[in-house]
Order: C-alpha cells, then sequence, then structure tokens
C-alpha cells in the first residue's frame, strides 16, 4: 500500500466513470458514474496527503484531508442540483435519455 | 497644450453616452433616442469647434518635411513594455474627416428617429461605433488605430443583424468575415511594420521616418493596402457593401458607406502609403487598374439594379473607385481629389441613404420599377433627392465635381499611358453614372403618381434637419473648395514627401 | 497484512465499481455505488484520514446516495432494465476509458516515483516509506478543526462552501419545484 | 461714358460690380422664389423674376455701353479688345511643386461675351414677360420661374467665363438646368425621357469636354482663355505622341475632346436627337433653350477658342463638316415634320449647323458666325414665342390642327412673318446679313462643299419655313378633335398682352438689326489673336492655317443668288401649302419611300434606342450585373461554402450530445498529459 496503488485505484475508478458516463443513457446512471469518478479524485486527495506531495516530499494531512471535505460538499452541491434538474427533466420529457436532450446541438 | 486631451473626448464622449444609455430603462424608447440625439449633437459642436479652432489657425507643414504637423496632439505610453503608445492627433485630413462622421453620426441620429423596437440596444451600438471611428481618425498609433478599428466591427454586426432587413444575417456575417479578412491583413502588416523597423514602436510618426527594406514592402505594402482596401470598397472586394447596405437600417448605411468606408481609404493613405512609400511606388500599377476597374464596374452594375440601396451601393463603389484612383495617381493634385473625394462621397451617400431610407419608410418599397411620381407628394425629398443625385453624377457647384476635377486633373498628369488610359476611362464612367441617377429619378420622382405614391406625405421637421445638413455641406464644398484643398494640400505634403524619398 | 487488506479492498470496489457501470437494472447499480463509497470510506480509514472517512459516509452514503435512491425510485421503474448500449459505443467507450485510464496510470506512476525515491534517500524526512510508523502525515482532528476556523487557513473557503450549499439548496428547490402553472 | 475722365480706376470698378449684378441678380431670383416665394405665391414669384431679370437686363446694357466707351474705344489699351472685370481663383491645382494650374471664376469681356450678355439678358427677360401670361394657372408655375432665372444665370455664367473649367462648370449647370426644365411637366412620361435623353447625351459629350479639357489645360500648362488663345499654348500642345501604332497629336486631342462638348451641346449630328424631344418643355423654355442658352453653348466655345482651334488644322475640318452636315441633314428632316415646335427645332439644328461650318471654315467667318448667332436668337425666340400662342389658342402641338389663324390671332400673324422673312433670309431682314456674311466667308475661305451646304440649306430654310407659316396661319382651320371634346371650341381665341407684347417687341430687331449692326460685327468682332485684326498678316499665318482671309472679297453676285435661291423655297412652298392648300403631309397619296425616311428623322432615334436598350442594357449592362451577382459575388459565396463543409468534420462532434463532449474532454485530457507540460 503506498502512493502508487492509491492512484492506480483511483484511475482505475476514474476510467470506470469515465466509461459509465460516457456509455449510459440514464441520466441518473450517467449521474452515478460522475459520482465515481469524483470518488477517484477524493481518494487522490488523501492519498497525496497521507503520503505527500510530488514537490514538497512530505504530505499536509490537514489540507488534504480538507480538500477532501470540501470537495465533497461541492459534490453534494452539485448533485443536489443535478438531481433537481433530473426530476425537472423527468417532469417535462418523461424520459431521462440523455441522448434525446440535444439541445446543445447548434 | 492646453487642450490636448480635448481630442480625446470625441471618442470618449460617444462610449460615455453608450454606457449611460444601457442604464436607461429598455421601453423609454424616446428618452434613449433624445438622449443620444443630445449626445451626438454635444460631439458635433465639439468637433465643429475643433475644426473652427484648427481652420482658423491650422499648422502649416515645413515644405521639406517628412513629419505631420499635429493639432491638438496627445502622446502617453499605453503599453509601455511593447512599445504601444496612445498617440492622438488630428492634421487637415482627419480633421476634415471628424467633421464628416460627427455631422453624419448626428444625421444618422435622426434618420433613425422612427426605431421603435430595442431602441436602446440601436443607439447604445450606434455610439460605439460612432466612438470606433472617431479613434480611428486621431490614432496616430497603428495599435490604437488598429484596436478602434476593430471596435466598429461588432456593432456594424449587431446593428445589421438585429435592425436590418431582408437577408441581413447574411449580410452581416458577409459584411463581418470580408472586414476581419481585411483587419487579418492589415495586422499582418502592422505587426511586420513593428517587428521590421527595429524601433520597437507602433508609432506613425516614428514609423514614417524609417525606410523599410524594399523586400519587406513588396509584400507589407499590398497586404495592409488590400486589407484597407477591402474596408474601403475597392474592386473586387467591394461584394460586402451592397449586401451590407441593403440590409442595414438607414443610418448604418448612412454611416457604413459615409464613414465607415473612409476609414478604409484614409488607412490606405495614412497607413499604406505613407509609411511604406516605396512599396506604393512599385504597386501602384496594379491598384490602379483596379480602382479604374471599381470606377466602371460600379457604374456599370448600377445600371441595371432595381433596389434603391443596391443602386447607391454599387454607385458607391463607382466612387470609392475614384477614391483608388486618386490614391493611385500618386500626385499631389490626385492624392487632395482623393481626400476630397472621400469628403465627398460621405456627404453624398449618407444623403441619398438618408432620402432612401425615409422614402422607404413613406412607400415600403425600395424597388424602383414599383414608385412613380412621388414629387406630386414630396417636393421636399424629391427635390433634396435630385441634388443629391446631381451631387453624385458630379454636377458642378456640387462636392462631387470639386473632388472628381482633382482626381481627373491628377490621373491625366500623372504621365504614364497606363495611368491616362485609366483616367480616361473613369473620365467615361461618369455618362454611365448620368443614367443611372436620372434614371432612378426620373422612375422614382416623375412620371404619373401611382397608387404608392397617393399615399406618401413629405418629410417632417425632423426628417428636414439631416437633409438640409448633409445637403448645406455638399452644396458648401461644391462652390468654395479652393480653401478645404489648400489645406488638406498641407497635410499631404509629408506624404508626398515620403512618396518622393 | 495492511497491504493485503488493500488490494483485496481495491479489487472489491473494482468490481463494484464496473457493476455500477454495467448494470441494466438502475437500482442495482446504485446499490452498487453504495458499495464503493463504502468502500472507499474504509480506505480513508486505512489512509489514517478518519475525518473524511466520517464523512464520506455520513455525506455521501447518508445524503447523497439516499437524493440518488429516491431520484431512481422517483423516475424510474424499480424492475425496469436500461437498454445496452451500442457495440460501437462500447468500443469507443472502452478506448476512452483506456485512454483516461492510461493517461492517469502515467502520471500516478510518475507521482509515486517522483516520491518514493525521494522518501528513500531521505529516511529521516517525514519517512512516506513507511507511513503507518510515523504519525507526522496523519491529520488530528483537533489540528484540521484549527486549520479549518483558521482566518489563514480554510475559513474563507470553509464560509464560502456554506453559501455555495444554501444556493445550491434554494437552485435545487427552484429547478425542481413545479411551476405554478401545473401546481394547482 | 464715352469721357475719358470717367475711364479711371473708378470706372472699371463700376463696371466690375455691374458685372457682379449680372450674375448676382438671376441667381437672387432663382433664391427668392425657389426656396420662398415660388410657394407662397407663383404670381408674385414670377413678376419677382421679370423685374429682376429687367433689372438684369438695364445692367446689361450698361456693361455694353461700358465696354464700348472703355475697350472699344481705347484701341491702344486694349488691342485684342479683351479685358477681365475680375477673376478670382477657385482652386489651384499643384502638379508639380512650384506650378499652379488654376481655375479660376472671371468676368471675361469681349465682342462676344458682351453680345452674348446682352442678348441673353434681353431674350430672358422678353421670355420671363411672355411666362407670367403662358404659365398662368399652371400648377408649377411657382417651381418655373426660379428655373428660368437659374437657366439665365447658368449661360451668363458661361459666356463670361474667363477660364475652361469656368466654362465647363456652367456648362454643366446648363446642362441641368435644361435637364430640370425640359422634364418640367415631369408626370408626363415624355417630357421625363426627353430631359433624361437631353441630360444623358450632352453628359456623353461632356465627359468628352472634360478630357480635351483637362488635357489641354495640362499640356498648355493653364485654363485661362488669355492663355490658351495665345500662340505658347497651341506651340506647347503642338507635339505628337506615338504608342506602338498610334500616333497623335495632343492639340488635335485636346481640342477635338473640347469639341466633342460643344458638338453634344449644340446637338450636331449625331447627337441631335435630344433636341427635337426638348420640345417637351414649357415654350417659353424651348424659345430660351434655342435662342440664347443651351445650344448656342456650344458654338460659343468653338469661338471663344477659336483661335486655339484654327491652329488645329484637323479639329478645323471636323467643325465644319459636322456643321454642314447637321445645317442640311436638319433642313431636309424640318421639311416634313408636322409638330409646331419640332419644325422649329430642326430649323434651330439647321441654323446651329451654319453658324458651327462657318467657324470651321476659319478665321474670317468668326464674326459672320458670331453674327448669325446674334440675329438668329431674335428671330428664333420669337418664332418660339409665337408659336407658344398658337399652341396656346389651339391647345395642340399639331400643325394639322392649325391653318387659318390670319384672321384670330393677327399680331402673331404679322410678328411671324417678319421672323420667317429673317430666317429665311430674305432682304432687308436680319438673317439676309448673317447669313450672307457666312456664305461670303466660306467661299472666300475657299470652302466649297460647305459653301454649297449653307446655299443649300437656305433655300431648304425658305421653303420649311415658309410651310410652317402657310400652314398655320393660312388656309381652312384644321381644328383639333381634342379641342372640340373639351367643349370650349366655341371659346373665343385671345392674344394676350402679356404675351404678345414680347413677341411684338422682337419683331424689331428680327427685321431690323442685322443691317443695324453689320457694321458693328465686321469691324469689331474677331478672334483675340494678335495680328488677326490686320488680317491676313505674318503672326496669323504662322499661327493657324484659318486666321487669314478677307471677308466678303469679291462675289457681288452671292447675295443675289441666295435671295433667288430663298424665294424659289417661299415659292414653291406657297405653291404647295398656300395655294392649292395641301395638309401638311405629303402632297400625294402615298409618301414615298425618301419622304418617309425625312418624317422618321432617318430613325437615328430608334438607332439610338436600339443601342441604349440592346447594346447599351442587354449586351453590358445586363451580364455585367449577372457576373457581379454570380461569379463576383459568388466566389465569397464558394468560399464560404467551403469553409461551411470543412465545418462538417469538425460538426460530427458537435452534435449536442452530451456524452460526445464528455469523450472529446477526456481525450483532450490525454492530450494534454502526453504532450503538453502537465505532466512532470
Amino acid at each position: 500500500m503506498n502512493l502508487t496503488a492509491c492512484l492506480a485505484l483511483s484511475a482505475a475508478l476514474f476510467a470506470i466513470g469515465a466509461y459509465g458516463l460516457v456509455t449510459r443513457r440514464n441520466m441518473i446512471a450517467a449521474l452515478m458514474s460522475l459520482e465515481l469518478m469524483v470518488n477517484a479524485a477524493l481518494i487522490n486527495f488523501v492519498a497525496f496527503a497521507r503520503f505527500g506531495g510530488p514537490h514538497h516530499g512530505h504530505g499536509d494531512p490537514e489540507s488534504g484531508s480538507l480538500f477532501a471535505l470540501f470537495a465533497v460538499a461541492v459534490t453534494a452541491a452539485e448533485m443536489a442540483l443535478a438531481l433537481a434538474i433530473v426530476i425537472a427533466v423527468h417532469r417535462q420529457r418523461r424520459h431521462l435519455d440523455i441522448r434525446e436532450l440535444d439541445g446543445l446541438h447548434g | 497644450m492646453a487642450s490636448s486631451w480635448i481630442l480625446t473626448c470625441t471618442w470618449v464622449l460617444p462610449l460615455v453616452s453608450a454606457l449611460a444609455l444601457m442604464a436607461f430603462p429598455a421601453n423609454a424608447t424616446s428618452g434613449v433616442k433624445r438622449f443620444s440625439l443630445f449626445a451626438n449633437a454635444l460631439n458635433l459642436v465639439l468637433i465643429a469647434w475643433l475644426c473652427y479652432l484648427f481652420f482658423r489657425n491650422p499648422p502649416q507643414a515645413v515644405a521639406g518635411s517628412t513629419q505631420p504637423i499635429l493639432a491638438f496632439a496627445t502622446d502617453v505610453a499605453w503599453f509601455r513594455d511593447w512599445g504601444i503608445r496612445y498617440h492622438v492627433g488630428v492634421d487637415a485630413i482627419s480633421m476634415s474627416l471628424m467633421l464628416l462622421a460627427g455631422i453624419v453620426v448626428f444625421c444618422g441620429t435622426l434618420a433613425s428617429w422612427n426605431i421603435e423596437s430595442r431602441a436602446k440596444e440601436f443607439f447604445v451600438l450606434l455610439q460605439v461605433l460612432a466612438a470606433g471611428v472617431f479613434g480611428s481618425f486621431i490614432a496616430f498609433d497603428l495599435f490604437a488605430f488598429f484596436v478602434f478599428n476593430e471596435l466598429t466591427l461588432i456593432p456594424t454586426y449587431l446593428l445589421i443583424g438585429m435592425f436590418g432587413s431582408g437577408r441581413k444575417e447574411f449580410a452581416a456575417m458577409k459584411l463581418n468575415l470580408m472586414l476581419m479578412g481585411g483587419s487579418a491583413l492589415i495586422l499582418l502588416g502592422i505587426l511586420g511594420m513593428y517587428l521590421e523597423s527595429g524601433k520597437h514602436t507602433f508609432d506613425i510618426v516614428e514609423l514614417s521616418q524609417v525606410r523599410f527594406e524594399q523586400g519587406f514592402q513588396m509584400w507589407a505594402f499590398p497586404a495592409v493596402f488590400l486589407g484597407f482596401g477591402i474596408l474601403g470598397n475597392m474592386f473586387p472586394f467591394h461584394i460586402w457593401s451592397p449586401d451590407g447596405h441593403a440590409s442595414a437600417p438607414t443610418a448604418i448605411s448612412m454611416f457604413l458607406a459615409g464613414v465607415h468606408m473612409k476609414l478604409g481609404s484614409y488607412g490606405c493613405l495614412r497607413i499604406a502609403m505613407y509609411l511604406m512609400p516605396e512599396g506604393a511606388r512599385a504597386w501602384m500599377d496594379v491598384f490602379l487598374v483596379l480602382a479604374t476597374a471599381g470606377v466602371v464596374w460600379g457604374a456599370i452594375v448600377a445600371v441595371r439594379q432595381k433596389d434603391l440601396k443596391y443602386l447607391n451601393a454599387y454607385s458607391s463603389v463607382s466612387h470609392c473607385g475614384l477614391v483608388f484612383l486618386g490614391l493611385a495617381a500618386l500626385n499631389a493634385t490626385a492624392l487632395r481629389g482623393a481626400v476630397m473625394q472621400m469628403l465627398a462621397h460621405g456627404f453624398i451617400t449618407s444623403a441619398v441613404f438618408c432620402l432612401i431610407g425615409m422614402i422607404y419608410a413613406r412607400t415600403h418599397t425600395r424597388l424602383i420599377p414599383e414608385m412613380s411620381g412621388l414629387m406630386t407628394r414630396m417636393p421636399f425629398l424629391s427635390v433634396s433627392f435630385i441634388i443629391a443625385g446631381f451631387a453624385a453624377l458630379g454636377l458642378p457647384g456640387l462636392a462631387g465635381f470639386a473632388a472628381e476635377l482633382n482626381v481627373f486633373l491628377g490621373g491625366f498628369a500623372a504621365g504614364s499611358p497606363l495611368a491616362v488610359v485609366c483616367t480616361a476611362l473613369a473620365v467615361l464612367s461618369i455618362i454611365v453614372t448620368a443614367i443611372y441617377v436620372l434614371r432612378a429619378t426620373n422612375a422614382i420622382l416623375h412620371g404619373p403618381p401611382n397608387a404608392a405614391a397617393a399615399q406618401v406625405t413629405d418629410a417632417t421637421w425632423l426628417e428636414r434637419v439631416p437633409l438640409l445638413l448633409l445637403l448645406a455641406c455638399i452644396i458648401l464644398m461644391g462652390l468654395f473648395p479652393g480653401r478645404i484643398a489648400g489645406l488638406v494640400d498641407q497635410a499631404l505634403i509629408p506624404i508626398l514627401n515620403n512618396l518622393n524619398r | 497484512m495492511r497491504d493485503l487488506f488493500f488490494y483485496a479492498l481495491c479489487a472489491v470496489m473494482l468490481g463494484l465499481a464496473i457493476t455500477t457501470v454495467l448494470a441494466r437494472n438502475l437500482f442495482r447499480a446504485a446499490l452498487a455505488l453504495l458499495g464503493v463509497l463504502l468502500c472507499t470510506a474504509i480506505l480513508f480509514l486505512l489512509l489514517r484520514a478518519e475525518m473524511v472517512a466520517l464523512v464520506q459516509v455520513m455525506v455521501y452514503i447518508g445524503g447523497i446516495m439516499i437524493f440518488v435512491l429516491y431520484a431512481v425510485l422517483l423516475t424510474s421503474e424499480l424492475g425496469g432494465r436500461m437498454a445496452s448500449p451500442s457495440p460501437l459505443k462500447i468500443g469507443a467507450s472502452v478506448v476512452v476509458a483506456a485512454i483516461a485510464f492510461g493517461s492517469l496510470g502515467v502520471l500516478a506512476k510518475r507521482a509515486g516515483a517522483s516520491i518514493e525515491p525521494a522518501s528513500v534517500s531521505a529516511p529521516t524526512a517525514s519517512g512516506s516509506s513507511a507511513p503507518a510508523d510515523g504519525e507526522a502525515n496523519i491529520a488530528s482532528l483537533k489540528n484540521l478543526g484549527a486549520r479549518l476556523l483558521d482566518p489563514h487557513g480554510f475559513l474563507i473557503p470553509f464560509e464560502l462552501v456554506s453559501v455555495l450549499l444554501l444556493a445550491a439548496m434554494v437552485g435545487a428547490i427552484a429547478v425542481a419545484r413545479e411551476g405554478k402553472g401545473d401546481a394547482a | 461714358m464715352g469721357d475719358p475722365a470717367m475711364t479711371g480706376a473708378s470706372a472699371w470698378e463700376t463696371l466690375g460690380r455691374v458685372g457682379y449684378g449680372i450674375l448676382a441678380l438671376p441667381f437672387l431670383s432663382f433664391l427668392i422664389n425657389g426656396l420662398w416665394l415660388g410657394r407662397k405665391s407663383p404670381r408674385a414669384s414670377a413678376w419677382t423674376a421679370t423685374a429682376l431679370m429687367g433689372l438684369n437686363l438695364a445692367l446689361a446694357v450698361i456693361l455694353a455701353m461700358g465696354y464700348r466707351a472703355m475697350v472699344l474705344g481705347d484701341p491702344q489699351g486694349f488691342p485684342q479688345r479683351t479685358a477681365l472685370l475680375w477673376n478670382h481663383t477657385w482652386m489651384d491645382f499643384t502638379l508639380e511643386p512650384g506650378t499652379a494650374l488654376a481655375a479660376r471664376f472671371g468676368f471675361y469681356l469681349d465682342p462676344i461675351s458682351v453680345m452674348m450678355v446682352l442678348v441673353i439678358s434681353f431674350i430672358s427677360f422678353l421670355v420671363n414677360v411672355y411666362s407670367i401670361g403662358y404659365m398662368q394657372g399652371d400648377k408649377g408655375a411657382g417651381r418655373f420661374f426660379p428655373l428660368l432665372s437659374f437657366f439665365s444665370f447658368t449661360m451668363l455664367g458661361l459666356v463670361v467665363s474667363s477660364n475652361l473649367v469656368q466654362t465647363f462648370f456652367f456648362w454643366e449647370l446648363v446642362g441641368a438646368a435644361s435637364y430640370l426644365l425640359i422634364g418640367f411637366w415631369y408626370t408626363k412620361p415624355s417630357a421625363v425621357a426627353a430631359s433624361k435623353k437631353a441630360f444623358v447625351l450632352t453628359r456623353f459629350a461632356d465627359a468628352f469636354f472634360l478630357m480635351g479639357m483637362l488635357v489641354t489645360g495640362i499640356v498648355a500648362g493653364g485654363f485661362d482663355f488669355a492663355h490658351l488663345n495665345g500662340p505658347e499654348a497651341a506651340a506647347a500642345l503642338n507635339h505628337t505622341l506615338t504608342a506602338g501604332m498610334f500616333t497623335c497629336n495632343l492639340l488635335t486631342l485636346g481640342t477635338l475632346g473640347i469639341y466633342m462638348g460643344a458638338w453634344g451641346k449644340s446637338a450636331m449630328f449625331p447627337f441631335h436627337v435630344w433636341l427635337p424631344d426638348a420640345m417637351e418643355g414649357p415654350t417659353p423654355v424651348s424659345s430660351l433653350i434655342h435662342s440664347a442658352t443651351m445650344v448656342v453653348a456650344g458654338v460659343y466655345l468653338t469661338a471663344r477658342l477659336f483661335p486655339l482651334f484654327s491652329a488645329a488644322e484637323h479639329t478645323l475640318r471636323v467643325v465644319e463638316f459636322t456643321g454642314a452636315f447637321t445645317a442640311v441633314f436638319a433642313a431636309a428632316i424640318a421639311c416634313t415634320q408636322t409638330d409646331l415646335k419640332r419644325i422649329l427645332a430642326f430649323s434651330t439644328l439647321s441654323q446651329l449647323g451654319l453658324m458651327m461650318f462657318a467657324l470651321g471654315t476659319g478665321g474670317s467667318a468668326y464674326p459672320a458666325s458670331m453674327f448669325h448667332i446674334f440675329t438668329h436668337a431674335f428671330f428664333k425666340c420669337l418664332l418660339f414665342l409665337s408659336a407658344g400662342v398658337v399652341i396656346h389658342a389651339i391647345h395642340s402641338n399639331d400643325v394639322r390642327d392649325a391653318g387659318g389663324l390670319r384672321k384670330s390671332l393677327p399680331r402673331t400673324y404679322w410678328a411671324t412673318l417678319i421672323a420667317v422673312l429673317a430666317i429665311a433670309g430674305i432682304f432687308p431682314f436680319s438673317g439676309f446679313f448673317s447669313k450672307e456674311e457666312i456664305l461670303h466667308a466660306a467661299l472666300a475661305n475657299g470652302r466649297y462643299g460647305a459653301f454649297l451646304a449653307g446655299l443649300a440649306t437656305s433655300a431648304l430654310t425658305a421653303f420649311y419655313m415658309s410651310r410652317y407659316f402657310f400652314l398655320v396661319f393660312h388656309g381652312p382651320r384644321r381644328g383639333s378633335p381634342a379641342h372640340h371634346a373639351h367643349g370650349d371650341g366655341h371659346k373665343p381665341i385671345r392674344e394676350g398682352l402679356l404675351m404678345t407684347l414680347p413677341i411684338l417687341v422682337l419683331a424689331v430687331p428680327s427685321a431690323f438689326i442685322g443691317w443695324l449692326s453689320k457694321g458693328f460685327f465686321l469691324d469689331h468682332v474677331k478672334p483675340p489673336v494678335p495680328g488677326f485684326a490686320e488680317g491676313a498678316s505674318a503672326a496669323g499665318e504662322s499661327h493657324g492655317a484659318g486666321l487669314g482671309g478677307t471677308i466678303g472679297g469679291g462675289a457681288e453676285w452671292l447675295p443675289i443668288v441666295a435671295t433667288v435661291l430663298a424665294l424659289t423655297g417661299v415659292a414653291v412652298s406657297w405653291y404647295w401649302y398656300g395655294l392649292k392648300k395641301n395638309g401638311p403631309g405629303f402632297p400625294g397619296r402615298a409618301a414615298p419611300l425618301w419622304y418617309r425616311v425625312l418624317a422618321d428623322k432617318f430613325y437615328i432615334d430608334e438607332a439610338y434606342l436600339f443601342l441604349a436598350k440592346r447594346v447599351g442594357g442587354r449586351l453590358i449592362a445586363a451580364p455585367a450585373a449577372w457576373v457581379e451577382r454570380n461569379i463576383v459575388n459568388g466566389a465569397f459565396d464558394l468560399v464560404t461554402g467551403a469553409v461551411r463543409k470543412l465545418a462538417f468534420l469538425q460538426g460530427l462532434f458537435h452534435n449536442g450530445q452530451v456524452q460526445v463532449y464528455i469523450a472529446v474532454a477526456l481525450v483532450g485530457l490525454w492530450l494534454l498529459a502526453r504532450f503538453g507540460s502537465v505532466g512532470y
């Protein structure tokens, strides 16, 4: 158990999340994949806090933990909004298929 | 000089008024109009006062000097590290163009009085556009000039796209794409000069003392001249202008053709020819041919136009061709003719576009075959139209002739066979000009009045003011061109000295 | 022993993560995600970040996952199966995921390599080669609290987060609320 | 004025003010009536304009007297009989540093400018008086008088020009004023078309005038007539350019260009087509155009630059040929026309041709030509004004509707008779003298072709003018259907005083002025060339080919031949139209081909129409417009289209699918990590 292993785990989680984010057609499922990716980021924060960053040679455990905490808070806010949007979209369209929601197409 | 920052006010004032207009509630249409009219009138008064000061005591150029004598100059560092300065000032050329711009903006504001929806946005954009043009005319730093020049593009796009008619999105896009293309060429040349000079400066006065290498000028001159030529409506890059004018609202047509295009020809003279005279001499035969082609082509194509705005747009191509012909003939009389033609065409074409807008507001058509006998119902507008038309076809006593005479005389005096042939062709184009001008006036004003003419009314007093102002300028310049010609000659001395070095 | 536990945890976590992105049933996917989050909390404990682990359990599992489950319940049939993506899309997504993993993996390896040799050469430093032994890299709750409320530390972000959360709350309500027209 | 003490500086100053006044009064009338009074009260504007023109006439008389006393009376001080009242620089052109080419506005006094000022003021005044009556009740009367004043102003400005640029300036303004006046009844499509035709055709010629003027001015080094007419200018111009296989003499080129302007303005063939159509304007305007303004401007310009022209042999031949041809050509057409005013218009063309070819034959014809301008102005004005009375009376322009008006319009009848005799060249009416001088000069200069053309023209003129006279005033009243339809057929025809008074006044000079002023023209009217006054002196010989010769040498038989020819013409006409009471058409059942060709004016108008519509419109302008729309503009569309096609590729990634965006972003992340400096 060292920094590399933790980072590899987080990279794997991130990749899996990315895969889900790109393939899932259901908005909630895509959001859950997004959660996986955020989780990977959290792991990174904590891992660097524990094993030290590349430049300092040692970690700053409080900062790392606090960054993770902030990230959690931000994720919570994000999820709250995202799920609100999900509810709103579902109410309006009766489905949650991302592919139908192509309003960004010029 | 105590009043040195006064020149800056001419572009700050429209900009500030634009900001102030933003604070107006969206539905305060008449308040917005009154405020912008007030601001533009104030600016016109300011410019007129500056002109008065300038013309009362014009700076006299030293005979052999290649440096312009600037009035009301301000020169402060802007981005010190890059040698960018805020250097403004006026000589007779820019002063008279400033006056033109001030008058056209003022008249354009009055001509836009019938705009009701989104008036606030319209006038905000108009003021920004005006600020850009005023700034460009006074800038004597390439970077500042470029910035002001770019400042004009976005409002133009939005004004045509939002307030235009017909294929307005296409026209706005076409216009902006072409002008941006021109800007890219200009930027290329400007940066080239900046790097090539080795003086770490964008200052026009300083760069004018640099003798750039022939090899550099051979590519940089055509780039800059073409870049400005696109803006100045040079054949065959004029194609943005007919669509643009036809789609633009009246004030913007007036402004584009009357003032904005002049920025292009002004840039050709002030930047391309002044800073790279050797390139100018080497390339002028090419531009001579292009200019003549524009003069003749614009006139011939105008004969077949049915839409009044297209007609005047192609007439502008022809008349702007005369500006370039004057520039390309490269002698004192022709250059002076070019400058005077800028002024004359500015006044004339603004008046014509203003009239077309007013006629359109009454008949709801711009198609020549759909109008007839308007003179019976609107004598004032018709007489104004005839005067403006006569000015456009170069009738003596009106502004167009005074300018054309100089251009033609300079063209013949240029001596080279090519110049003489080109000038002769350009002179012959005045026949075609007479044909299309009279065709339009006869068709829409004369003849038996048709149903469309039955309901129209003559101009209101509010509409008469801009027309009278523009026509007064046309007549005054046509009757007494000697004074302005003498002043322009003074301002041309440094440019000519550079061209002859 | 600790390493063994770590790798087992990793395996469970990855398995659950894959279930999350592959499960046809949305509810099952949500449960798998719950598992992943739980395992992450355990991982945090292993990394001696108890506070983060606590928050992970409370906020994520207690809050966000409940949100998600509610959303699932509100919008889908529980037994419903989602359509599987097209093979082309799977292929493309695998490539994307592989690229993401590859690039991050490279970065991870470089990061690890840049730290571990340094710690070998300087054992007197905070000893990241044997993090279990040293206490230097462990955030005590006391220090954490002090840093969080320190005006020169994280006080301002802390306060900003509260504003953010408030804004998110108001926003969520505004977005999800039924329009005035269909409320009646 | 004859007092030598008066001829000091103060007298010149006074004369200068008179000069300003002569130009200012008509302009003032234009401004007052055009901007204000015309709309308020057409009647008041008519009287104001007339009063100002009367004042103008008084000033013109003062000017003429002053000129006579101070210039002609002082042959030592003014050997060339020219003087400048004042001269202001309008614009300087710097061609090379140090040299300046000036465009000036001046008041040039010489015999012909003073003569023209007198004629223009006199005729304008009478036409104004006449118009008060003629335009009464016309809706546009308020517009008419300012324009009429403007027309007089521009012509006055033209004749007093001291400088070629000034001439061109007013030249164009004359054209513009005539455009506005010909198209005065602007709701009438034919009037509108005629005004456009007149302007465009003269404009066509003026483009060449402008070129010729500029080339001449640049090469000769000045635009002033005093300079251009001097030997240095001709010498400076007289060198030949060779460009490949083309050679051209700058003198010929420049003078030909300038003559093109005169060619168009004086409506010489083939530019003559605008003049008959210009009849669409009100009759007073026609009379002004035909007698004192507009068309004589061309002859005047040729005369003004005569010394320069006479140095250019080729140009002089062109002048002679166009003049002679037009004289016969127009006279032949005039014999077949049925429109009152068109007959007169073609007669003007023919008379202008006489004046023009006279100038072309050489120096000794110069006074003859000017003499003819002078006499022609009076009788032609009279003819038009009386034609106006006839038109007013019968409400038609057509001689077929006229006839037998002798009883109802007695004053007009007698005045017209005098004018017809004058134009036909019957002794002792004014036309006889001037025409005889022209023929004399042509003969003396050895230009026999032109001389014969002149003889033929005289005979034809006598024929068609008496035809006009007999058709209108003798024979049965043919009446106008439109007239009867209006229901006012029984209204008695009246000759209003305001309209007949000018006619009667004009009858006096038409009858006597030739006899009275012949001496003046022979003594004083000479091209301002040193040495010319003494006849074929050495200086004149070396300067130009045509300047030699004397007037009236030998050929005592000429007046007799001319009179016999004219009387023959009158007699034939009297036989056909007076005695046999034929209608205006061909005196037979079917008109032969040559008659139809004449009546249809040689189809020149149709040829122009073909040129304008088919060649100009369909072959040049329409394809140009098509090319502009589809090829020049098409280039832009092509470029944007290509960009758009390229953009399609990039559009694959921008399809609105969030997931695609995310995938692209992730690939981007990889690219950053792989190639960027983010990694370490």
